[in-house]
């Protein structure tokens, strides 16, 4: 068997796209969550009103903001309004029909961890914390959770709940958890092209379940990766160049 | 009544003092670097910081150990990790131990609004089942409406004792323009009792358009004119964000000596901000 | 999701039906009567009318039954008098009587926040031992600040079923710039449950600077393109408030006689806005 | 005795103005305290910041508006925002140092009624109502009512109180009222040229009391009388434009 032409990374990133459809209000992340939702923009749906925390609302990025709120997010937007009202007027009003969350740690209930490993008061590692996700989990319509998947961060107990999300699905470098109908209990549904559900149990901490039927993810298209590997590529260069500033003589 | 212009030096010895509630906002836009610098200049002691994302710029004041306690709702360094020296007084009290003031984004917005508007606290429908929540039992209280019932989340109003900001420019009356994103600086600078803004440039009239966000004059202390203030964030129409430089700051704030070193030469070794600009090759 | 481009009849004919809670907004500027007319044109009955200050829109609406109960919080005719329809729907219940949910501006501002917010209820300092608030205790309430005491006045959200606004411009898109006097508009806006927005004009871009008012077309129900659709009320850069007329009407809805006969010819016997302004000359 | 060459409402209009500190931030109403705090920004107190409550922040008007909310406002203002921020930012946070309040009734505590004649649910005159009257009158630092003195209108007993404004000063079209420092009770301060503390007794329902010295104000001056009836001028050719729209053929 050869290699596949794409990356776990890249595949993640184009199997969280491809459940946004088109029209959806979407809460965006940085990172992952950014990069999928600019693709599905980019790709299968160009209706996709992209939010960021930073008040700028139907945003079109060229290129992927390595901040929430860098300038190409405010030049590309429909509007960009104060923050407190992206919380109040957007996402508490219930406006928004897709959040989309990251985590250090994530528990079979689908609840996150982004605050401290190890006792809050003194912990052995502190994490950025909640930022917006605490109420996005709350009030987002949908939660999708992008994260990469290992038996250290899929985790029996988390080291404090920062987040309830019960999130519709959970996008991880080898294939999608969705939640029992039932327990809630995050299960295997989906597996990437070469990744089999043991594998998949052996970078879980706890007893990972199966779906009956495990679907198998269609691998990224050519026209997806050709997207996001653009996509990238324009990043990059943007990031890369150097800032000048001419001071007044 | 016109606001005095004043050296950022003058601006930060008169207004800013030791044990202060000190709110430095801007999200990722027009975050006020070169007011923070001043502060670690001037090495201010026992601030109260406040701010939703204490970036690149708290990582540097409490890492000079201007800080006694931190008010926040993500402490990252976007896109790229960790705020280092922000975890070491966290977990190991080096240079001395921060208290934390940690809530949500969306509560710490509500916060800032209540103080804006003269009110003690702020509704919300918050997020209340969480570790979080019982981490900050000060701040926050369950509230009925006294309509429906419902229990909603109250939280006690922030009003720092001075607001700085950055902005693109001031008129000569000292009206200032802020355009592009400008996350809770509105809200920052109304709930403070004195407000200070430094601008890139000073111009005849703003030109702004007509529900532009400008401040009057009157509400402001005093203005600083810092010509790229914001660095290594950004002013929309002036600069980029420096995406580079803060990748590179996870290298240089990783260790206590590397950032030391650097805030020494850098900082410190230079009296302004234009000779700091200088000192990166970042300004000719 | 880009919003339909619908006559105005067709926007009023799909969107405001008998019963509603609809609120008609903008602040002396903007005010959309071209929307309001329709509305009496399609004899809509038994609609709670929200407005700040019912001005003579509402003058017009409750003086032909529309309204059932209206919501307000000063209901002059700005700078000239009294709203004659209004005095007498009160006064004498006619043409029938007239439930009023009255405060301050600042409680009604308050309201349309808590709605735009998604909360219940919003928090303010109002003025409390007053007859107003002895009037209007089903909508207002003590509370207690949890961290401080303090007691404060909880007033309930409004949530209207349909919010209408005039604006300047909608792009191709169907984003929608206002500029200039807002008034509460964003808050009605925002707490509807269905948006509706006359503009005066349709264009490529909308042209706005970075932090202007651009409600996204996604929010949107419907738009219909009504030149002078604020007449004669105004649009910033469109043309200006007719003070004469706001004058005039003080004359023409005195007497019920004076009024229907007024309304008969020129709302009534116009099919749509152009012909109404072509009735009163303003358009040529 | 030859007439004054100034009406009484000049007079009147002049008197408020001159209570007006330059630098002060005012809360405007429409009518005479819009005319009153224009003509001061226009004679002692050029830097004086006008506010009205349509959302206009340091606004320079050259006409008076006819309404709260004219585009004059508009185009002249420092910032326009939404009304709910002019209540809760300025007025609610106490950055409003002088409201100035019109009614229909006042009463000998400076108590105004601008709701109703008679019975609330059955009123024989509906008024227009509050407005930010209440709010103003409890959140101004210092409160001003411009009000023509009548015996009816300066009651014995309102019917009705719409806002508890303590002023610090009634202006009327005779004299100036101010509170006793002990009992609150409005009394003659001073009057105008040429009117007596009777005259002003026989305009008042309560039985008025005067201070012990009573002020005589000194009339207009030239200078006051020429830029008020100016902007008079400029005012009323303005509002007398006829206005046309041309529609797209």
């Amino acid at each position: 068997m050869t290699a596949p032409a794409y990356s776990a990374d890249e595949m993640m990133t184009v199997a969280a796209a491809r459940r946004l459809r088109d029209g959806a209000v979407c809460f965006v992340g940085i990172g992952l969550p950014s990069a999928a939702c600019n693709l599905a923009r980019l790709t299968h749906a160009p209706d996709l009103v992209l939010i960021y925390e930073s008040g700028t609302v139907g945003t079109r990025p060229t290129v992927l903001p390595l901040s929430i709120g860098d300038g190409e997010l405010a030049s590309t937007a429909t509007s960009v309004i104060p923050l407190p009202e992206i919380f109040a007027h957007y996402l508490q009003r219930g406006r928004v029909d897709v959040g989309f969350l990251g985590a250090a740690q994530l528990d079979r209930l689908g609840r996150l961890n982004s605050t401290a490993i190890g006792p809050y008061a003194k912990p052995s590692v502190r994490l950025p914390g909640s930022g917006g996700a605490p109420e996005i989990g709350a009030a987002a319509r949908e939660v999708f959770v992008v994260m990469k998947q290992s038996a250290r961060t899929f985790v029996e107990r988390l080291d404090f709940v920062t987040t309830r999300a019960r999130p519709a699905a959970v996008i991880t470098d080898l294939g999608v958890l969705e939640p029992d109908p039932h327990s809630r209990e995050l299960r295997v549904c989906a597996t990437f092209a070469g990744v089999t559900v043991d594998q998949m149990r052996a970078e879980c901490g706890w007893p990972l379940q199966a779906a009956a039927t495990v679907q198998r993810i269609t691998p990224p298209t050519d026209h997806e990766l050709e997207v996001l590997r653009a996509l990238g590529a324009r990043t990059a260069a943007a990031h890369g160049r150097p800032v000048r500033i001419s001071l007044p003589t | 009544m016109r606001p005095p212009l004043l050296s950022l030096r003058e601006a930060i010895a008169t207004h800013v003092r030791d044990g202060a509630q000190v709110a430095l906002e801007g999200f990722t836009h027009l975050i006020p670097f070169a007011a923070g610098h001043e502060i670690i200049r001037q090495r201010r002691r026992d601030l109260t910081l406040l701010r939703m994302t204490p970036d690149l710029i708290y990582d540097q004041m409490i890492g000079m150990g201007c800080a006694r306690a931190l008010v926040f709702s993500w402490g990252g360094n976007p896109g790229v990790g960790s705020l280092h020296r922000l975890r070491d007084a966290v977990e190991h009290g080096w240079p001395h131990t921060l208290e934390l003031d940690e809530q949500t984004h969306a509560a710490m917005a509500a916060r800032y609004c209540a103080g804006a508007s003269g009110l003690p606290f702020a509704v919300l429908r918050a997020a209340t089942d969480t570790d979080l929540r019982r981490a900050n039992t000060a701040h926050s209280a369950a509230v009925a409406c006294p309509f429906t019932g419902e229990i909603l989340t109250a939280v006690r109003a922030l009003t720092p004792d001075v607001t700085i900001l950055h902005a693109q420019r001031a008129d000569h009356d000292g009206n200032v323009l802020m355009e592009g994103i400008v996350g809770a600086s509105r809200e920052a600078a109304l709930a403070a009792r004195t407000l200070l803004v430094t601008v890139e440039e000073i111009v005849p009239a703003l030109g702004a358009g007509p529900n532009a966000y400008v401040i009057p004059g009157w509400q402001i202390a005093a203005i600083a004119h810092v010509p790229g203030g914001a660095y290594p964030s950004y002013a929309l129409g002036h600069y980029e964000r420096d995406n580079r430089f803060y990748q590179d700051w996870d290298g240089i704030a990783r260790t206590r000596d590397s950032f030391l070193a650097w805030m020494t030469q850098h900082v410190l070794g230079s009296a302004d901000h234009a000779a700091f600009l200088r000192s990166l090759g970042v300004a000719a």
